[in-house]
C-alpha cells in the first residue's frame, strides 16, 4: 500500500489565492467573474482533485499548459467553485522517461486521489497509461503528441495534433497553391513516424508525388537542409515542415539567407509555426509565401467574450504563465473550461465515475477559438478537432489566409472519426 | 644460463644496442654501463616491451624473442623497474600473489610461497599493508618480493638500490646476494654503486653504446682499462 | 591519483593479525549485506508508495549500470563516455527479442547480456590500443555515433524486419514483463534481485584474481605485463564484463519502462553517467549503488518536490567539481568516515550511559 | 653577492603529518653544504616547501632581507633560488632542447643560448639527444638534464636532491669538480646526496636530518672524520622497519 | 557491391554539391575556430576543455538577452557575449584548473564536464524553450552577400571561414615563433616543474584560460548565427571540433584546421545523398574514429601512473 506522505508538490494553492482575490475588486475582477457561477464568493467545499502530468525537461517545457489550467481554476475558486467546490490541480513533471510517466499516474490516482484527468501536455503520456486510463474509467483531456493521444477511447485532445495539423498544410499546398509536388519534412524523433501517414494519404488522393524527409534533431546544418529542400521540391512543388518552432525557424531562416524563398511554389508548416516571433522574424518576402495551419484562433486578433476572459485571467492569476498569450496556455484555458462545464452538469457527489462521466458525456462545446464545437463521446478513437484554418505572414504578423476548413478524409484516421462520430451522433460542420 | 648474441635495438636514429653479445652462466652476474648504454633497454628487451631490430636471446635453451611478453612471466623471468612500480592500491600480500597466480605455479602453495617471499626481503610486518602508504625503501623491496616469489628462472634488477642510503643499500645487498640460494635463479643486477655490485656478484658485463666492452670476474673488469675510462673514470677503485 | 591516495592513508600501525580480523569484519559485513537485501525486498516496497517504488526500480538498474562503468573507470583505469550508449544496445536487443519471440524473460536478460557484451567487446577491441583522454574521447564519439544511429533506426515497436520498428503504428503496443513480476512491486523485487546477481558477479571478479591484475594494469602497465598479466586478455575481459551487466541491465530496464524511446539514451546521459560514477565513487562497490540512488531516486525527489530537473544537473555539474578536486575517492569515501566518527562518539555515548545502568545498584 | 640563504624552523605538513619540523639551515653563498639523512627523513619534503612548491606550515626562507616563505615557485626561481626535486622531474613530452630552453625562459636571447652550450658542455652526452622526448631518455640522460636545468640558468642558489641518482660513476666524478666551480664562483650549493662520502667530500658545512629533524650540524669534515657520528644518527631509527613507513611520532633524543 | 553501386548512381552531381560546399566551409571555418582554441589551452595546461560550447552558447543567450529584451546595441552585445565566455572560462581555470594542474589530463577534461553541466542547467533554467518559443541571432553579414555561380555566399559565411584561417595562422606563428610557446607546452606537462624554472605559470594560464574563452565567445555568435541559438546544440556541437583536435592527435594546429574544414564539408555534402542524409551527422565521429585507431596503430607503454 502507499504510504500517508503528504506531497507537497505544484499544486495550486487555490484557496490562498482565492482569498487573495476576493479582498481586490475592480475592473480586473469583473472580467474575470465570468469564470465561475457565484462572482466574488470563494468556494469553501471540500476540493474536487484533478490530476495532469506534464513534459519538463531541459529544452522541453510543456509546463504553461498546467500553469494556465491552474490559473483558471483559481479564478473559479474565486467565483463560487463548482457548487461551491474548489478546484485543485496536482501537476506531475516527467522528464520524458516512460517508467517517470507510468509512476506518475499511479502516484496522482494513489497518493493524490485525484478524480479526473486534464491538461495532459505531454510527449508520452498518452501512449503509456492508456491501458491504465482504461482499466480505471477516466476518460483524460489533453494537449498532445502521442498517437494514442487521437487514437484511443480513453483520450481525447482539444489539439489537432501534428498529424493532422500536417494534413491541413498538405491540403492548402495542394487545394490552393496547386503545388505539382509535395516535400514533407520533419524530425526523425521517435514516435512520430505516424505523422507522414497523414499527408501521404493526401497526396496520394489527389495524385500528387509526394517525397518523405526526415531529419535529425537539432538541426546542425539548415542551409544544406534548406538547399535539400528547394532541390527536392522543385519550382512548382511546395515544401512542408512539421518541426518544432525553433527547427522550423532555423530552417526557414537559412532558406531565406540563401535567397530560397522563391525557388518553390509554397512553403508549407503545421501548427507550431503559427506564431507572431516567426512572423517577424522572417521578411515580408515570405508574405503570401508561407502558409501555416492554425488549430485555434490567433487571441491577439480576436476579441470576443471568451478570448476577453481569457487574457483577464492570464493578467491575473497567470503570473506563472511563462510564455503568456500563447497557444500552450489557450490550450490550457480550453482544458479547463470544458472540464469545468462538465463538472457542472455533475449531480451529487464528485467521483471518479461520475465526474468522469460528465467528461465522456462532453457534447458539442462552443468555443470561440476552434473550428466546430467539442465533443467526447464513447468511441474508439477522438479527434474532435478537425477542421481549422490557414494563416500567413504579413508585414511581422500572422494573418488569415484561408478560413475554416475541414481536414480532408483522405486521411484515413480522420475518414474513421468521421464514421464513429456520425454513428454517434456526432454533428460535424 | 642466457645467451645473448648479435642484439640490436633502435630507436629512429638512436641505436641503444649495438650488436650485443653475451653470456650469464648462473648464480648474480652485474651488468654496468655509462648512462645511456643501453642496460634498461637490454632488460626491456628481454621482458618484450622492446622489439630488437636484429638478434637472438637463448635462455635456458628456449627462444626467449619469440614468447608473448606477458608471457615470460609465466615462464619464469621477472623483473623490477628503474622506476619502481609496486601497486599502490593493493596490499603487499597480493602485490606478490599477483605474480604468483600468473606463473605456472600451482595455487596449493600459494599462501605460503608468497608468504616465504615476503618473510625473504623482511616485509612479514606489513604483510597486509596497502602498498601505497609505504615509504621508497620498502616499497623496492615489495619489487623485489614480487622477482623471486614462486620459482623463477631469470631475475632482472635495475638500478634497485638507487636512492638508497648505505644503510638500506646493505640490506639490499644482503638479499639480492640471497636470491641465488632462495629460488636457484640466474640474477642479473644492472647499478651504478660500485660497492653493490661487486659485493653481490662475482661476474660482471660492461655495456657501452650499446656494446659488450667486457666480461669477467668483477674485480678484474673493474680494473679494465676500457672500463675505468668509460665508465668509472679515472681516481676511483684503486 | 597516486598523491591523493597517499593524502589519504593515514599513517599506519596495523597489527600483524589484520588477516584475521578482516575475515570477522568480512562476515558482518555479510550479514549485513544479506539483511538490508531482505528489508528491501520484503520490506522496502510495504513502505513506498508506487511512484517511489518505480523510482526504485530503475535504481537497482542503475546502480548496475554504474557498477560496470565503475569496473572501467575504477578498477581497470578505461575511462569510457559511452556506457549509455550501450545501456541502449542492451536494451534494444530487448526490446527486439521481447517483441520477436516468446523467450522466457531470464533468457532474454542473459541474450541481452551476452549480445551486449559482444558488441561491447568489439567496441573496446580497438579501444584497447589507447588509453587515458584518447580513450575516453573515443568513447564520447562512438556513443554520439550510437546515438545518431539509434535515432535514425529507432527502438523495436513490434513491427518486422530488422528493426523491428513500424512507424505507422497508431498504436504502439508496450513490453513484456516476466510472468512473476507483471506488478510494479514484483518489478521491483524481480530486479533487486538481478542486480544483486550482477553485484556478486562483479564481486567475485574483483575480489579474486581479475581484480588484482586490474589493479595492476591500472597503475602501470608495463608492471603488469612484468607480472605476467595478459593486459589484453585482462582489459577485453573488463570491457566484456561491464557490457554484459549494462546489456541485462538494458534488458531490466526495457521491461521497467515498457515503452523504449531513442531520446532516453542520449549522448548528454553518458556523461552524467560518469559524473555520478565519480561522485559516488568509481572504486567502490558501494559507489555504485549511491550513484544509482543519484542518477534515479534524487530526481524523483526533487521531481515530487517541484523542483526544476535543471537543478539536476546543475547540482551534478558541481558535484563532479566537487568530488574531482577534494574527494577523488566519491562520496562513499568520505561519508563513512564521517559516519564512523559519528558513530564512534555515539558509541562512546551508550558505553558510557550503559556503564553508569551497570553501576546503579 | 652577499647574504646566504637562510632557512629557519621550517614545518612541512604531508597526509596530516609534519614530516619536517623546525628544521633550520643555512646555505652559503660560495660554498657547498650537504643534507644527509636516511629515507623519509623528510628532505625532499624540504626542498619542495622551499621551491614553493609544497605548502610551508611555518618557517621563513630568508634571502638576504627578502623573505622567500610562501611565495609561488616562479618568484622563488626568478629570485635565484634553483631546486631539483628529487626523482628526476622533467618535462617528459618536450624535447630535450626545449626542457632546456625553458629552464632559460626568463633570461635573455644570448643568455639562453649560454646557457644551452654550458648544459651540453657539462653533458656532452647529451648533444645527440637533443631532439628525443625527455621520457625516452634512460634514468641517468634524465638525471642530467635536470641538473642542467638547474646549472645552465644562472641561480643565486642551487638545492638539489639525488644528485649522483642513477649516474654512472664517471659522469658523478665530473660533476663534482663542476659543483666545485659553480660554487667557487659564489653559488650557494645545497646537495642532498646518498653517498655521503661524495657529498661530504665536496661539502663545507654538513646538516644530519632524521624523523623531520635536524640531528647534527657541524663542519663537513668533521662527519668524515667521524662516520661514527653519522652512523649514530641514521641508527637512532632502527634499521628494517620497512623505510619510511615506521612510526616517527616518537620523538627523537637531541636535536 | 551491389549497395555502392546504387549509391553511386544515386550521387548528386558537381553542380548540385556546389552549395553544400559552401555551407560546408562555412561551419568547417568556425569548427577550425573552436578546435584551435581547444588545443592551444590543451597545450597549455593538459586540459581539453569541454565546456567551450557551453560557454559560447552562454555568451550567445545572453547578447540575444541583451539586444532583445535592454535593447542593447547589437555589437556592444556581442561584446558582451565574448567577454562573458572569456570571463567564465578564466574563472574555472584560476579556481578548478589550478587546483586540478598536477592530475592525469582525463581528470582534468572530465571536471570541464563538470563545468559544462552547470552552464548547461543554468542556461535551461534561465532561457527554458517554453511553450517551444524560439530565440535566434542574426548577424547584419546574413544579407550582404554574393553569388558564386547559382550558390548564393553571405558575408558570414566568408566570415566563418576567415576566422577559422586566421586563427590557425596567427596561433601557429605564436606557439613556433615565440618562447611562450614553448612555456605554453612545458606547462601542459608538469606546470609545478615548470613554475620551479622561473615560468610564470599563473600569467601564461591565466591568458590561455582567457584566450580559449574569447575563442569560445566568438564561435558561439557564429555558431547561433550559423546553427541555432539553443543551449544543447551548441553545447554539443563541440563535439564537432573535438574530433577535429583528436585527428590532429591534440597537438598540430593546421590539421586541426584541415580536419575542422573536411568535417564541415562531408557532413554538408552528405545532406543530398539520401541513403546517407540520417546519417550524415556521425561524420565527426566517424572520421576521428578511424583517425585516432589509425594513428594509434602503435602501441606506447609509458610508465607513467595513470589516474582512475
Ligand atoms: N623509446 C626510445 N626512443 C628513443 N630513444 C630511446 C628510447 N628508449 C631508449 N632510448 C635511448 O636509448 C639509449 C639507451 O637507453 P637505456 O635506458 O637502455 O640506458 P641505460 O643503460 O639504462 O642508462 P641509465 O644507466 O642512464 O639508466 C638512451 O640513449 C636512450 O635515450
Ligand atoms: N605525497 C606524500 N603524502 C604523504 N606523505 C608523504 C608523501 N611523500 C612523502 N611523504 C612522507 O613524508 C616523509 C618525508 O619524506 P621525504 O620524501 O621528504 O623524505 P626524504 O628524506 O627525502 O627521503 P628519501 O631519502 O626517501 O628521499 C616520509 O615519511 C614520507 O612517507
Ligand atoms: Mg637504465
Ligand atoms: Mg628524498
Amino acid at each position: 500500500g502507499s504510504s500517508s506522505k503528504s506531497s507537497s508538490k505544484s499544486s495550486s494553492s487555490a484557496s490562498s489565492s482565492a482569498a487573495g482575490s476576493a479582498s481586490s475588486s475592480g475592473a480586473a475582477s469583473t472580467n474575470t467573474a465570468a469564470c465561475g457561477s457565484k462572482a466574488g464568493a470563494p468556494a469553501t467545499g471540500s476540493p474536487i482533485n484533478i490530476g495532469t502530468i506534464d513534459t519538463h525537461q531541459p529544452g522541453t517545457d510543456f509546463t504553461d499548459g498546467p500553469n494556465m489550467i491552474t490559473a483558471y481554476f483559481n479564478c473559479v475558486n474565486a467565483n463560487g467553485g463548482v457548487h461551491g467546490h474548489p478546484l485543485k490541480l496536482f501537476v506531475q513533471l516527467d522528464q520524458t522517461q516512460p517508467s517517470q510517466v507510468a509512476a506518475a499516474a499511479k502516484q496522482l490516482i494513489q497518493s493524490d486521489h485525484v478524480v479526473a484527468i486534464d491538461g495532459v501536455f505531454d510527449l508520452l503520456e498518452c501512449t503509456i497509461d492508456q491501458s491504465f486510463w482504461k482499466q480505471l474509467g477516466i476518460y483524460e483531456m489533453d494537449a498532445g503528441i502521442a498517437p494514442e493521444c487521437w487514437s484511443t477511447p480513453n483520450s481525447a485532445p482539444v489539439n489537432m495534433g501534428p498529424r493532422y495539423s500536417s494534413d491541413g498544410a498538405v491540403q492548402y499546398a495542394l487545394n490552393s497553391v496547386h503545388a505539382s509536388k509535395i516535400v514533407f519534412v520533419q524530425s526523425n524523433v521517435p514516435g512520430t513516424g505516424y505523422i507522414a501517414g497523414g499527408p501521404a494519404a493526401l497526396a496520394k488522393a489527389a495524385h500528387v508525388p509526394i517525397t518523405e524527409l526526415t531529419e535529425n534533431v537539432p538541426i546542425t546544418d539548415a542551409s544544406s537542409v534548406a538547399v535539400n529542400l528547394v532541390d527536392a521540391a522543385g519550382a512548382n512543388g511546395s515544401v512542408v515542415l512539421n518541426f518544432t518552432p525553433p527547427e522550423a525557424l532555423v530552417i526557414l531562416q537559412a532558406v531565406q539567407k540563401l535567397g530560397l524563398e522563391d525557388r518553390v511554389k509554397s512553403w508549407g508548416c503545421s501548427t507550431p509555426c503559427d506564431t507572431d516571433f516567426l512572423a517577424k522574424a522572417l521578411g515580408p518576402k515570405w508574405n503570401h509565401k508561407l502558409f501555416v495551419n492554425a488549430e485555434a484562433v490567433d487571441a491577439d486578433d480576436h476579441n470576443g467574450p471568451e478570448i476577453q476572459l481569457y487574457k483577464a485571467i492570464l493578467a491575473k492569476y497567470g503570473s506563472s504563465v511563462a510564455g503568456g498569450i500563447g497557444s500552450f496556455s489557450q490550450f490550457g484555458f480550453l482544458l479547463a473550461k470544458f472540464l469545468v462545464q462538465a463538472l457542472d452538469t455533475v449531480k451529487g457527489p464528485y467521483t471518479m465515475k461520475s465526474v468522469n462521466a460528465a467528461i465522456v458525456g462532453i457534447k458539442g462545446y462552443h468555443s470561440e477559438q476552434l473550428c466546430d464545437p467539442w465533443t467526447y463521446g464513447k468511441l474508439a478513437l477522438h479527434i474532435p478537432n478537425n477542421s481549422d484554418y490557414t494563416v500567413t505572414p504579413d508585414n511581422g504578423k500572422m494573418i488569415t489566409a484561408q478560413g475554416c476548413t475541414q481536414i480532408s478524409a483522405a486521411d484515413p484516421q480522420i475518414a474513421q472519426y468521421r464514421s464513429v462520430a456520425k454513428a454517434h451522433g456526432v454533428n460535424l460542420g | 644460463m642466457i645467451e645473448v648474441s648479435e642484439l640490436t635495438v633502435r630507436f629512429g636514429g638512436v641505436t641503444s644496442l649495438d650488436g650485443m653479445s653475451v653470456r650469464f652462466e648462473a648464480g648474480t652476474c652485474g651488468l654496468i654501463g655509462p648512462n645511456g648504454a643501453g642496460k634498461t633497454t637490454f632488460f626491456n628487451v628481454l621482458s618484450g616491451f622492446v622489439r630488437p631490430a636484429e638478434g637472438h636471446v637463448r635462455a635456458f635453451d628456449e627462444d626467449l624473442l619469440s614468447m608473448a611478453h606477458f608471457r615470460r612471466a609465466r615462464w619464469g623471468l621477472r623483473r623490477t623497474f628503474q622506476t619502481e612500480q609496486a601497486i599502490e592500491s593493493l596490499s603487499v600480500y597480493d602485490n606478490v600473489a599477483l605474480v604468483h597466480e600468473h606463473s605456472k605455479l600451482g595455487r596449493a602453495n600459494r599462501r605460503g610461497e608468497v608468504l616465504d617471499a615476503i618473510e625473504f626481503v623482511g616485509l612479514r610486518d606489513v604483510a597486509y599493508v596497502k602498498v601505497g602508504t609505504l615509504g621508497v625503501g620498502s616499497r623496492r623491496l615489495v619489487e623485489v618480493a614480487r622477482a623471486v616469489v614462486g620459482k623463477p628462472r631469470l631475475v632482472l634488477l635495475d638500478e634497485p638500490a638507487a636512492g638508497l642510503p648505505d644503510a638500506e643499500t646493505a640490506h639490499l645487498g644482503e638479499l639480492i646476494r640471497r636470491i641465488p640460494e632462495h629460488s636457484e635463479a640466474l640474477t642479473i643486477l644492472v647499478d651504478h654503486d660500485m660497492s653493490l655490485v661487486s659485493s653481490c656478484c662475482p661476474v660482471t658485463a660492461v655495456l657501452d653504446f650499446g656494446k659488450m666492452i667486457a666480461s669477467g670476474p668483477t674485480a678484474d673488469v673493474l680494473r679494465n682499462e676500457q672500463v675505468v675510462r668509460a665508465y668509472l673514470g679515472a681516481e676511483e677503485f684503486q | 591519483m597516486s598523491t591523493a591516495e597517499l593524502q589519504s592513508a593515514t599513517p599506519l600501525a596495523t597489527p600483524p593479525s589484520a588477516p584475521r580480523r578482516v575475515e570477522r569484519a568480512d562476515l558482518v559485513r555479510t550479514m549485513v549485506i544479506a539483511v538490508l537485501l531482505v528489508f528491501v525486498l520484503i520490506g522496502l516496497p510495504q513502505m513506498l508508495s508506487v511512484y517511489y517504488i518505480d523510482s526504485m526500480t530503475q535504481v537497482a538498474i542503475y546502480s548496475v549500470v554504474a557498477l560496470g562503468l565503475g569496473v572501467l573507470v575504477g578498477r581497470v583505469g578505461l575511462i569510457s563516455l559511452g556506457q549509455a550508449a550501450v545501456l541502449a544496445i542492451g536494451a534494444w536487443v530487448a526490446a527486439r527479442l521481447l517483441f520477436a519471440t516468446s523467450l522466457p524473460y531470464e533468457v532474454v536478460l542473459l541474450a541481452s547480456g551476452v549480445i551486449t557484451m559482444v558488441l561491447g567487446t568489439l567496441v573496446g577491441l580497438p579501444a584497447l590500443r589507447m588509453r587515458g583522454l584518447y580513450l575516453a574521447l573515443i568513447t564520447l564519439m562512438l556513443a554520439g555515433a550510437i546515438t545518431v544511429a539509434l535515432a535514425s533506426l529507432n527502438f523495436p515497436n513490434g513491427g518486422h524486419g530488422f528493426s523491428g520498428y513500424n512507424g505507422t503504428f497508431v498504436h504502439i503496443p508496450s513490453l513484456r514483463r516476466p510472468g512473476i513480476a507483471t506488478t510494479d512491486p514484483a518489478y521491483f523485487r524481480y530486479s533487486v534481485i538481478v542486480a544483486a546477481l550482477m553485484f556478486l558477479l562483479v564481486l567475485a571478479h574483483v575480489r579474486t584474481r581479475p581484480g588484482r591484475a586490474w589493479a595492476a594494469i591500472r597503475q602501470s602497465e608495463p608492471a603488469a605485463l612484468a607480472a605476467g598479466i595478459n593486459t589484453t586478455l585482462y582489459k577485453l575481459w573488463a570491457f566484456a564484463l561491464a557490457s554484459f551487466i549494462t546489456g541485462v541491465a538494458g534488458g531490466v530496464l526495457a521491461g521497467a519502462v515498457r515503452y523504449l524511446y531513442s531520446i532516453d539514451f542520449q549522448t548528454q546521459d553518458s556523461i552524467t553517467l560518469l559524473a555520478v560514477v565519480l561522485m559516488g565513487g568509481a572504486y567502490s562497490i558501494w559507489g555504485a549503488i549511491v550513484a544509482g540512488l543519484l542518477l534515479q531516486l534524487l530526481p524523483a525527489i526533487l521531481n515530487n518536490a517541484g523542483v526544476s530537473p535543471d537543478w539536476l544537473i546543475i547540482l551534478f555539474g558541481i558535484g563532479v567539481l566537487q568530488v574531482l578536486t577534494t574527494a577523488p575517492r566519491g562520496i562513499v569515501d568520505q561519508l563513512p568516515r564521517d559516519i564512523s566518527r559519528l558513530g564512534r562518539r555515539l558509541g562512546g555515548l551508550t558505553r558510557r550511559s550503559a556503564a553508569s545502568h551497570g553501576e546503579a545498584p | 653577492m652577499s647574504g646566504a640563504l637562510v632557512l629557519r624552523d621550517l614545518v612541512v605538513s604531508r597526509g596530516g603529518r609534519d614530516v619536517v619540523r623546525n628544521v633550520s639551515v643555512e646555505i652559503a653563498p660560495g660554498e657547498v653544504t650537504a643534507l644527509l639523512g636516511p629515507n623519509g627523513a623528510g628532505k625532499s619534503s624540504m626542498v619542495l616547501a622551499v621551491g614553493g612548491v609544497l605548502p610551508l606550515k611555518g618557517g621563513s626562507v630568508m634571502l638576504g632581507e627578502r623573505e622567500l616563505a610562501r611565495r609561488r615557485p616562479e618568484h622563488i626561481r626568478r629570485a635565484g633560488v634553483a631546486i631539483v626535486p628529487e626523482g628526476r622531474r622533467l618535462l617528459p613530452g618536450l624535447t630535450v632542447e626545449d626542457n632546456l630552453r625553458v629552464a632559460t625562459y626568463a633570461l635573455s636571447n644570448q643568455d639562453a643560448a649560454a646557457g644551452r652550450a654550458r648544459a651540453l658542455e657539462l653533458f656532452p652526452e647529451l648533444d645527440k639527444r637533443l631532439g628525443t622526448q625527455a621520457r625516452a631518455l634512460s634514468g641517468g640522460e634524465q638525471q642530467m638534464v635536470v641538473l642542467a636545468q638547474a646549472l645552465v640558468s644562472a641561480p643565486r642558489f642551487v638545492i638539489i636532491d639525488e644528485l649522483s641518482l642513477g649516474l654512472a660513476p664517471v659522469v658523478v666524478q665530473r660533476l663534482i669538480p663542476t659543483i666545485r666551480t659553480v660554487a667557487e664562483s659564489g653559488v650557494g650549493v645545497l646537495l642532498i646526496e646518498q653517498f655521503a662520502s661524495v657529498a661530504l667530500g665536496l661539502a663545507n658545512r654538513a646538516y644530519v636530518m632524521e624523523g623531520g629533524r635536524v640531528q647534527y650540524s657541524g663542519s663537513a669534515q668533521e662527519l668524515q672524520d667521524n662516520p661514527d657520528l653519522l652512523h649514530s644518527a641514521y641508527l637512532l631509527r632502527g634499521l628494517g622497519d620497512g623505510g619510511s613507513a615506521g612510526p616517527t611520532d616518537r620523538v627523537p633524543a637531541g636535536g | 557491391m551491389h549497395a555502392l553501386l546504387v549509391m553511386a548512381l544515386s550521387l548528386p552531381s558537381w553542380q548540385d554539391e556546389q552549395p553544400f560546399l559552401v555551407t560546408g566551409l562555412a561551419l568547417g571555418g568556425v569548427y577550425a575556430l573552436s578546435g584551435v582554441g581547444m588545443i592551444v589551452l590543451y597545450r597549455t595546461t593538459g586540459v581539453l576543455n569541454l565546456s567551450f560550447g557551453a560557454a559560447g552558447a552562454f555568451g550567445a543567450l545572453i547578447a540575444w538577452q541583451l539586444i532583445n529584451h535592454s535593447g542593447m546595441n547589437q555589437w556592444l552585445a556581442y561584446l558582451v557575449c565574448i567577454l562573458f565566455a572569456g570571463v567564465v572560462t578564466l574563472a574555472y581555470g584560476m579556481v578548478f584548473g589550478r587546483r586540478l594542474a598536477g592530475r592525469d589530463a582525463v581528470v582534468k577534461t572530465t571536471a570541464t564536464l563538470g563545468l559544462t553541466l552547470i552552464l548547461l542547467g543554468a542556461m535551461d533554467l534561465l532561457w527554458t524553450s517554453n511553450g517551444g518559443a524560439s530565440r535566434a541571432i542574426t548577424l547584419p553579414t546574413d544579407s550582404h552577400g554574393f553569388m558564386i555561380g547559382q550558390v548564393q555566399v553571405t558575408t558570414t559565411d566568408v566570415i566563418a571561414l576567415a576566422v577559422g584561417i586566421a586563427i590557425t595562422i596567427i596561433t601557429t606563428a605564436f606557439l613556433r615563433f615565440s618562447k611562450l610557446g614553448t612555456a605554453m607546452r612545458a606547462m601542459a606537462n608538469d606546470r609545478e616543474i615548470t613554475a620551479t624554472l622561473g615560468v610564470p605559470v599563473r600569467r601564461v594560464e591565466a591568458a590561455a584560460w582567457f584566450g580559449c574563452g574569447v575563442v569560445a565567445g566568438i564561435a558561439g555568435i557564429l555558431l547561433a548565427d550559423l546553427v541555432a541559438l539553443d543551449a544543447t546544440t551548441l553545447t554539443f556541437l563541440v563535439i564537432s571540433s573535438l574530433a577535429a583536435a583528436l585527428i590532429a592527435r591534440l597537438s598540430s594546429i593546421w590539421i586541426t584546421f584541415a580536419a575542422a574544414i573536411v568535417v564541415g564539408v562531408v557532413d554538408a555534402t552528405l545532406t543530398p545523398i539520401t541513403s546517407l542524409t540520417n546519417y550524415r551527422d556521425m561524420t565527426p565521429f566517424v572520421l576521428a574514429a578511424a583517425a585516432l585507431l589509425v594513428l594509434n596503430r602503435k602501441r606506447v607503454l609509458s610508465l607513467a601512473r595513470q589516474e582512475f
